[in-house]
């Protein structure tokens, strides 16, 4: 992935690790350390209580009530009222080692958030932590966020027109306090701090994984050098990305948008001498 | 290349979200906005070349079609009543932002033009609109291409370099189409000439557009389903219209039926793309399999046993984007 | 416009300010501004337990306007570490959520329907109830052999009380010779 | 544990990455599996055999902690030779009266000098009917902590040869607990039970220990009692008790569960575990005291707690001439349990019922019969926080819908009280781990809400304040009662002047709980129940809980950081008894008073300052030597040696053999459930013979094993919980958050099992009993796995029981199901353990429902005999 070049629109200062600094990329020239979520899927037990904390500290809404069939998993897929959702898939074999996995996903708070690029209103919003946050009185509910991830995390929702997602509980991480989801978390599945010092511990669970004999795991997300400049919440997975419904490579649609500029002004040009061409040749 | 059968997924459940865009109001704001913008042009070279009726027509298809197409914008967001709030940032990052600021140019532009061209009063100021419409007009027809192409929306962002030279091309059958339906051959040249320019690069564009999602491995989209019936009506109606236009453009009833069935064709281009976006964020394998694609070749091509293999052929899409990029 | 709306516009602020492309700093609105999270200035903060199960994990209960606004786990306790399984974050809801009922509810004899009842006129009823079914279930002797007891009411539940509650329902009916008093530690 | 206990699961993660090894017996591969080196899928009802195969192991090749077993528990302690085993007996054991269904447990003694009464044991002229009768009334559950009477200085054979010695008993009677056998009975493979017998045994001994885990999947059987005997047996003689990271953990239920079973709620205990008096062999406070005494250990000490007791309860009108009020306590007859009162309601004796937080009518088994019970009553008072089913069951129960119940024509009169919630009143809940948490009051109940300490104190306020008027006036007492003034005395003598606070005049609960810690006669309260006299000069409301006010602070409440204290955490709450942590933490130093291994060190004799210290309170008298030895004629606390680690037992040893204080025999033997497609492969003795039988119309029972018709209910199936709601529903499925999570009520089935029943994922499927049929949705997932026992292939069909038809979510209660068939030492049904069948498609509605049920039953051949012997 290394051989992707970060274009203009993604340029600017960046951090530690080599990775782009999002927050001072966005006006915060002083600002703290860049905060995120290292959610460890190989401790998640599958409660939801990351679910059920966000409800309730953010006050959104019930998500519909529907058996899907799907494991355990009822929620289904984050959106507008589901801003943790809990993943379950069940991998169990008659001989050797069956496995239940079980992942909280979440926003990822991307380094190059699509999602936040294309927003029209400047609703969503990068904040000194470099976590990405939807205004809620800002948004009017233009839908282009959504189909702007390329991890399906916003949505809009029906009864209030906006969009909504995960905000890594900005109002709390102001204040010092451990997002909602994260504090609940019995097992320290999700795992609150500032993002380096997490890429540090994924880098050593990783490590003890694999010594332990556990080759499947992988982290993701956690790659600067990745499609989206690495995200603000990063996974170790124990299975390809796209089991846990996440796609494999992932990369921010406003990376291309340069070349998008130049063929629309290409195209915008050309009809322009189309059109003005047009009027030649001969009156009838 | 062809997506192979077996991928994994999360219960076949989309990776990306559903595009919440309603139809008819987004394509139509896309074909209102194409028609529009084109018409704005079409309009300015009419009045230059002092086709007045043409002019007129023009000028009064853009007024119409940029507020029908605005309303179509604002009743489609969730909150209609925070339209304003797009005039908030001003964001080169979002073609969203951009297109709304080009319409709030352009808007006032086509309405004062079309205004003064149907009153003839104020004809200097008619004049400078007209011209300021013509000059922001062609933004109003190709940025709705970035606004689809800016999206994780595998059919629309894998055809960014195509879909403005569809979506102008498509801009320019419209408003030609209609300028052809609606004005007497003889007044219509314009519009004639830039109906057959603008059906014939969509076609081109057309079949560009297809290679490349083709080789992206989500021509399925546009080629199935609703989407696929869509885009073949298009060009069956695009290639008639064209051909009847190229022909007969100067009888009056066939020049109506092309221009008719030029401007349909342009409606049902931008219905058939908003599909094929809808129906490769609904599935999966749109998503999965090429992003699994990339990783296998750049697995391979750096991996060092492969290091010796030429690139180009491996490397596939990406090294395509860098040559056509 | 005034001036001050006017800086207030973020366009204004984009091309003036750091944040050019109107990413971050830019775009806050004023209520970001003002953002704090609605347990920072409470007026108090109630020890808890969460209500649910067994393990008995510390609860935190934010109290403002003589409301319960949020519930989380206690971080200090030995138990659970300030964390809380779904129930547990649920306790909110449940102790506010619409399900709550905060109404007597009667239903007569052959009734269809609920009816209202005043609470102190529900308590004397049962009270009165409790007597005569004392009395008509009285055992002074069973086979010949004093018990002086009543199985004219029984009781049932205990598990979700609080201790001093469980002592004062087992030493109230074991006083009114009841015997049929369980709960949940049977099932 | 992951699903019922998730924040206590965090614990075992923890340990999970020190490198310990979770193993999960489960007939489900659940989301504890999921994080378990081991899953062992085993047949519902069938761990007896399972862990009696790891005891076998464990003897065979003498893995036991030779040193530990032998200073602590009774393995030299040789048995009288009346004793007979099932080995002798074909399953069952000595003792056994077939007729009454009852054992005679004189037979399990051990072998001592002390002269014993002929026959009987508390009374020495207890008929077979009256023993059954005191047996019914759970006395096993009363010793349950400790209680049990039993030789205390009985003969041992330290050399563990003698064949009369518990350790040879034990060999043979586990003898037959092959890999071969566990693996027919219980569908568990060889290799598989070879591996736990290896990790379980590699991970015990001075330096390391294994801790056992379990809740309701043993409990709630037939044998319940008997599988958690079962580990007992193991832990013991692996050196686990006692000691930290062992012992056997009971996850318990409700937030209070273990503090309603403290201070119980329960038919057949005083607060304590004092047993509630009996007809027989209790007729004064002397005989009580008499009967239920053990000469050696605290127990010795039960006239202190009794009296104590009954001054907390009758304050000045308790005194030395009364008997303090012994005579007011009312007497047992036998069983009172929640089920024998649901048929005294439809017998029409028990008239009203109050619910106090408790949903019978979806959560307890046989849920018809509860609610025809219900509908049986003159009144019935329910306090909760929503309408819970038990509220409205007149109005939309499933009877009401198949047509045996008319609203119109109930004459059940019904009270609903809404409830104030945890943050509304002040109180304490007891956790698992014994621990007493006060929790505050945050806001004031709104509307009529009020708590349960209200509801109670003004109900005893009226009725006493009714009581003492009708004293005073005419009104006839009951027959046999000489005057309505002798009648009401318990009630207008009781102590019920609690102070009240607030707009509400809600009592003070700081002042009940000082009044359950006890106080001196002077009031002060009181610091360790050592100090509790039998003179009258102290009141305690709860023995085991004195020391929870000591000083005048409640103890409940102390809330230091856990990051400030060490790990055992002792400044936080306070648990029962004084404050001790790990129970019989003596044993975790060896004889001599040093610890096993300094990586297990929790308590340890500290000769310099002559006293024992530790990480925990010491679970021993403080400043006892570890070579004092009693005198002989020494008793009580006295009579408690420097080793004798056990101080509630009376013998002060682990029990290996249970000479007393279980009904239904001294060792555990694998019986089959009351309702299962397999006969005994282990014993000619099928089912547990002295189970409790509820018989009853209403309560059918299924044939067994060989039995004709057993083949129509042909699946094993159990009922557990889920993470995301809550036992009855009451607290989850009325919530959205909860709700959504599990919005139905679904079954879970192996794809095999589905393709032989033409099941379809997220269909329907119809699970019928002989008691009722319930719909679900089908979950077809590899997660349950077909077994093979018995020779054949078992598939298990798995219920989440937590639905009914109110809330957001609804769907049947998987109670319809369930029989009443109780576990005779602490009545508890078995609903872990059943035999179904299961079919595609949704149940019948209204009338049809019934009809099906009864077709079932009669293509079983069911009568009211079948499943009924014992
Ligand atoms: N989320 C949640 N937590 C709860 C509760 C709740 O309702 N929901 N309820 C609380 C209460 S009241 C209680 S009592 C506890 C109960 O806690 P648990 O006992 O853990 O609860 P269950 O799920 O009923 O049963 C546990 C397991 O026993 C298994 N099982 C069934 N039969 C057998 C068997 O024969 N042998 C073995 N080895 N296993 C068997 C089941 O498959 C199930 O996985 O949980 C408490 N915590
Ligand atoms: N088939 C099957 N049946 C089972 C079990 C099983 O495993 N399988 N498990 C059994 C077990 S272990 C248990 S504990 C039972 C549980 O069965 P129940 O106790 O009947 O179930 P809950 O839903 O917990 O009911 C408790 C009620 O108390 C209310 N409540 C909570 N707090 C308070 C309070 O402070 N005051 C008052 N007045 N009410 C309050 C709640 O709202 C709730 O409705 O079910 C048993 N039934
Ligand atoms: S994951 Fe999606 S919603 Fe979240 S920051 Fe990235 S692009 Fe935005
Ligand atoms: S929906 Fe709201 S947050 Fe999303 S892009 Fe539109 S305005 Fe921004
Ligand atoms: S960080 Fe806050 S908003 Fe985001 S998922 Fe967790 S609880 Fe919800
Ligand atoms: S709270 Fe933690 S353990 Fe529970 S589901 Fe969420 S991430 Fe997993
Ligand atoms: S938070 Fe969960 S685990 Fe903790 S006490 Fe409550 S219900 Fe039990
Ligand atoms: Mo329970």
């Amino acid at each position: 992935m290394s051989t992707r070049v970060a274009p203009a629109f993604a340029a600017g200062p960046t951090d530690a690790a080599g990775g782009l600094d999002p927050a001072a990329r966005s006006g915060y020239a002083d600002h703290p350390p860049r905060m995120g979520f290292f959610t460890d899927t190989s401790v998640c037990i599958g409660c939801k209580a990351c679910e059920v904390a966000c409800k309730e500290w953010n006050k959104v809404p019930e998500d519909g009530l529907e058996l899907t069939g799907m494991s355990y998993d009822n929620t289904g897929s984050l959106s507008a009222s589901t801003w943790r959702h809990v993943a379950f898939i069940e991998q169990i074999v008659r001989a050797g080692d069956s496995r239940w996995l079980m992942s909280s996903d979440v926003c990822k708070h991307c380094t190059e958030a699509a999602c936040l690029d294309v927003c029209p209103t400047g609703a969503l919003m990068r904040s000194e932590f470099g976590t990405v946050v939807i205004q809620d009185d800002v948004c009017n509910g233009c839908g282009y966020c959504v189909s702007a991830c390329p991890f399906g995390v916003v949505g809009r929702r029906e009864t209030d027109g906006g969009a909504h997602k995960c905000t890594l509980c900005y109002d709390r991480i102001g204040d010092g306090l451990t997002p909602a989801c994260a504090k609940a978390c019995p097992t320290e599945s999700i795992q609150f701090g500032p993002l380096d010092e997490l890429r540090e511990r994924a880098q050593g669970r990783l490590r003890e994984l694999h010594d332990a004999g556990t080759p499947q795991a992988r982290l993701y997300g956690e790659d600067p050098a990745d499609g989206v400049g690495g995200a603000g919440a990063f996974f170790l997975l124990l299975d390809e990305p796209e089991v846990y419904g996440l796609p494999p490579d992932p990369v921010v649609t406003t990376r291309d948008l340069p070349r998008m500029w130049r063929h629309v002004a290409t195209a915008a040009a050309a009809l322009a001498a189309a059109a003005l061409l047009s009027g030649l040749g001969q009156r009838s | 290349m062809v997506p192979p059968a077996e991928f994994t997924s999360y219960y076949g459940r989309p990776v990306i979200k559903e595009v919440v865009w309603g139809v008819p109001d987004v394509p139509g704001y896309l074909f209102l906005g194409g028609l529009a913008g084109a018409s704005s042009l079409l309009a300015a070279s009419a009045e230059l070349t002092g086709r007045h009726e043409l002019a007129r027509t023009a000028k009064t298809a853009a007024v119409g079609a940029i507020s029908l197409s605005a309303l179509a914008l604002v009743q489609d967001l969730g909150r209609p009543a925070r339209f304003i709030n797009m005039l908030r940032v001003f964001k080169p990052t979002s073609p969203m932002s951009i297109g709304s600021w080009l319409l709030t140019a352009y808007g006032p532009a086509a309405g004062v033009a079309a205004a003064s061209a149907l009153t003839g009063r104020v004809p200097r100021i008619g004049r400078a609109a007209t011209a300021a419409a013509a000059m922001v007009g062609p933004g109003v027809a190709s940025y709705t291409a970035a606004l689809l192409a800016d999206t994780a929306v595998p059919a629309w962002h894998d055809a960014h370099r195509e879909l403005p030279y569809l979506f102008v091309s498509s801009a320019a059958t419209a408003a030609g189409g209609l300028g052809l339906a609606l004005v007497r051959p003889e007044h219509a040249g314009p519009a004639r000439n830039l109906a057959v320019a603008g059906a014939s690069a969509e076609l081109v564009a057309r079949n560009l557009l297809i290679r490349r999602v083709r080789r992206a491995g989500t021509v399925e989209a546009y080629q199935s389903g609703r989407a696929g019936h869509l885009m073949a009506a298009a060009e069956v109606l695009g290639v008639s219209g064209l051909s009847i236009a190229a022909t007969l453009g100067r009888n009056r009833v066939a020049a109506a039926l092309a221009g008719t069935a030029l401007v349909a064709s342009s409606a049902l281009t931008r219905f058939g793309v908003f599909y094929a976006g809808r129906i490769s964020a609904r599935d999966p394998k749109y998503t999965v399999v090429p992003q699994r694609d990339r990783l296998r070749r750049q697995d391979q091509a750096e991996s060092p046993a492969d290091a010796g293999l030429p690139a180009a052929g491996l490397v596939g899409q990406h090294g395509l984007l860098q040559c056509l990029g | 416009m005034s001036d001050r709306a006017w800086i207030g516009w973020p366009v204004y602020r984009q091309l003036t300010g750091d944040d050019k492309l109107a990413r971050g700093k830019a775009t806050r609105s004023a209520v970001t501004d003002r953002l704090e999270p609605r347990i920072k200035n409470v007026d108090r903060v109630a020890k808890s337990v969460c209500p649910y199960c067994a393990v008995g994990c510390g609860q935190n209960v934010y109290v403002s306007n003589e409301k319960v606004i949020q519930i989380e786990g206690d971080p200090d306790s030995p138990v659970s570490r300030g964390r809380l399984c779904p129930k547990g974050s649920a306790s909110l809801q449940l102790t506010t959520g619409d399900a709550r009922e905060y109404k007597v509810k009667y239903r007569r004899a052959y009734g269809t329907d609920w009816e209202d009842l005043d609470l102190d006129k529900a308590m004397d009823m049962i009270a009165d109830r409790v007597i005569e079914s004392r009395r008509r279930g009285w055992q002074q002797e069973v086979d010949g052999k004093k018990t002086r007891r009543t199985l004219g009411f029984a009781s049932l539940g205990g598990a979700t009380l609080d201790n001093e509650e469980n002592y004062l329902l087992k030493k109230l009916f074991t006083a009114l010779g009841a015997v049929q008093v369980e709960n949940q530690a049977r099932i | 544990m992951a699903e019922a206990h998730p924040v206590g699961f965090q614990w075992v993660m923890e340990a999970k990455k020190r490198g310990a090894k979770i193993i999960h017996v489960d007939p489900r591969f659940t989301r504890t599996s999921a994080h378990a080196d081991v899953h062992v899928p085993i047949r519902a009802g069938a761990d007896i055999a399972f862990v009696g195969g790891i005891i076998n192991y464990v003897l065979t090749n003498e893995k036991y902690f030779r040193d530990y077993m032998l200073a602590y528990t009774n393995a030299a302690t040789i048995l009288t030779d009346e004793y007979a085993d099932t080995e002798d007996l074909d399953g069952v054991f000595s003792g056994l009266d077939r007729e009454r269904r009852v054992y005679e447990w004189d037979s399990w003694r051990y072998e001592s000098d002390a002269v014993r009464p002929a026959a009987g044991e508390r009374s020495p002229d207890l008929t077979g009917a009256q023993l059954l009768q005191v047996r019914r009334s759970g006395r096993g559950e009363a010793q349950g902590s400790g209680g049990a009477k039993a030789e205390p200085r009985p003969h041992t054979d330290p050399t563990l040869q003698h064949p009369r010695c518990v350790l040879q008993i034990l060999k043979r009677h586990f003898a037959r607990y092959t890999p071969q056998v566990v693996a027919e009975v219980a569908g568990v493979p060889e290799q598989l039970l070879r591996q736990v017998c290896e990790l379980v045994t590699e991970n015990s001994g001075p330096d390391r220990t294994t801790a056992f885990v379990y809740s309701l999947g043993w409990t709630q059987h037939t044998v319940g009692v008997q599988y958690i005997r079962t580990a007992a047996i193991l832990q013991a003689l692996l050196g686990n008790m006692g000691r930290p990271g062992g012992g056997i953990m009971a996850l318990r239920g409700h937030a209070s569960i273990q503090g309603s079973t403290d201070i119980p709620t329960l038919f057949d205990m005083l607060p304590g575990y004092l047993p509630m008096p009996h007809q027989y062999g209790n007729d004064n406070l002397d005989a009580y005291i008499a009967a239920e005494t053990v000469e050696k250990g605290f127990w010795a000490n039960t006239r202190d707690y009794m009296v104590s007791l009954l001054k907390a309860y009758w304050g000045d009108a308790a005194t030395q001439d009364n008997d303090f009020c012994y005579g007011y306590l009312p007497r047992l007859t036998g069983s009172h349990s929640t089920y024998e009162t649901v048929l005294e309601q439809l017998n029409g004796r028990c008239t009203g019922y109050f619910l106090l937080g408790q949903n019978p009518a979806v959560g307890s088994a046989n849920a018809r019969m509860q609610r025809l019970g219900m509908a049986s009553l003159d009144w019935l008072v329910v306090r909760d926080f929503s309408l819970i089913e038990s509220a409205t069951w007149w109005q939309n129960g499933p009877e009401i819908e198949t047509g045996e119940l008319r609203t119109e024509e109930i004459k059940t009169e019904v009270f609903f009280l809404p409830a104030a919630a945890h943050t509304e009143k002040d109180g304490s809940f007891t956790n698992t781990q014994r621990m007493l948490q006060w929790h505050h009051t945050a806001v004031e109940p709104a509307g009529d809400s009020r708590s349960d300490l209200w509801f109670m104190f003004h109900l005893g306020r009226r009725i006493r304040q009714k009581l003492a008027e009708a004293g005073r006036g005419a009104s006839a007492p009951p027959e046999g009662v000489a005057s309505a003034d002798e009648w009401n005395r318990p009630v207008l003598d009781l102590t019920w002047d609690y102070p009240v606070r607030g707009p509400l005049d809600e009592p003070a609960a700081e002042v009940v709980l000082a009044e359950i810690n006890g106080w001196s006669s002077d009031g002060t309260p009181l610091s360790s129940y050592t100090q509790l006299n039998a003179d009258g000069s102290t009141a305690c409301g709860c023995w085991i809980y004195c020391g929870v006010y000591a000083g005048g602070v409640n103890q409940a409440a102390r809330r230091k950081p856990g990051t400030e204290q060490n790990w055992v955490a002792n400044e936080w709450g306070w648990a029962w008894p004084a404050n001790r942590r790990v129970l019989y933490n003596r044993a975790s130093a060896d004889p001599d008073g040093r610890p096993w291994s300094q990586r297990k060190a929790l308590v340890w004799w500290d000769a310099g300052q002559g006293k024992w210290t530790g990480h925990d309170v010491p679970d021993f008298i403080a400043d006892r030597p570890p070579d004092y030895r009693p005198a002989e004629d020494a008793t009580g606390v006295e009579a408690i040696s420097g080793t004798d680690a056990f101080i509630m037992q009376a013998d002060g040893k682990a029990w290996l053999f249970a000479p007393a204080g279980l009904v239904d025999g001294p060792l555990p033997a694998h019986y089959e459930p009351q309702e299962s497609p397999f006969v005994n492969l282990l014993y000619g003795q099928q089912h547990n013979p002295v189970r409790e039988i509820i018989t009853h119309r209403d309560n059918r029972y299924q044939p067994s094993g060989a039995e004709p018709g057993s083949d129509v209910f042909p699946y094993v199936t159990t009922t557990y919980r889920l993470t995301e709601h809550h036992t009855a529903g009451g607290m989850s499925r009325f919530l959205p958050y909860l709700a959504e999570l599990q919005p139905a009520f679904f079954c879970e089935v192996s794809p095999e099992l589905a393709a032989e029943r033409g099941l379809e994922h997220a269909g329907w499927a119809t699970i019928v009993t002989a008691r009722s049929a319930i719909e679900a949705r089908v979950l077809v997932t590899e997660r349950m796995r077909p077994l093979q026992v018995g020779g054949r292939v078992v598939h298990q069909v798995g219920l989440p029981w937590h639905w009914g038809p109110n809330g957001l979510t609804t769907g049947d209660a998987a109670n319809e199901l369930v029989h009443l068939s109780l576990d005779p030492n602490v009545h508890i049904q078995e609903d872990k353990a059943m035999a179904c069948d299961i079919r595609a498609g949704r149940r019948p509605r209204g009338p049809a429902l019934r009809d099906l049920v009864r077709e079932y039953q009669q293509r079983a051949g069911i009568t009211a005999q079948t499943g009924t012997e014992e």
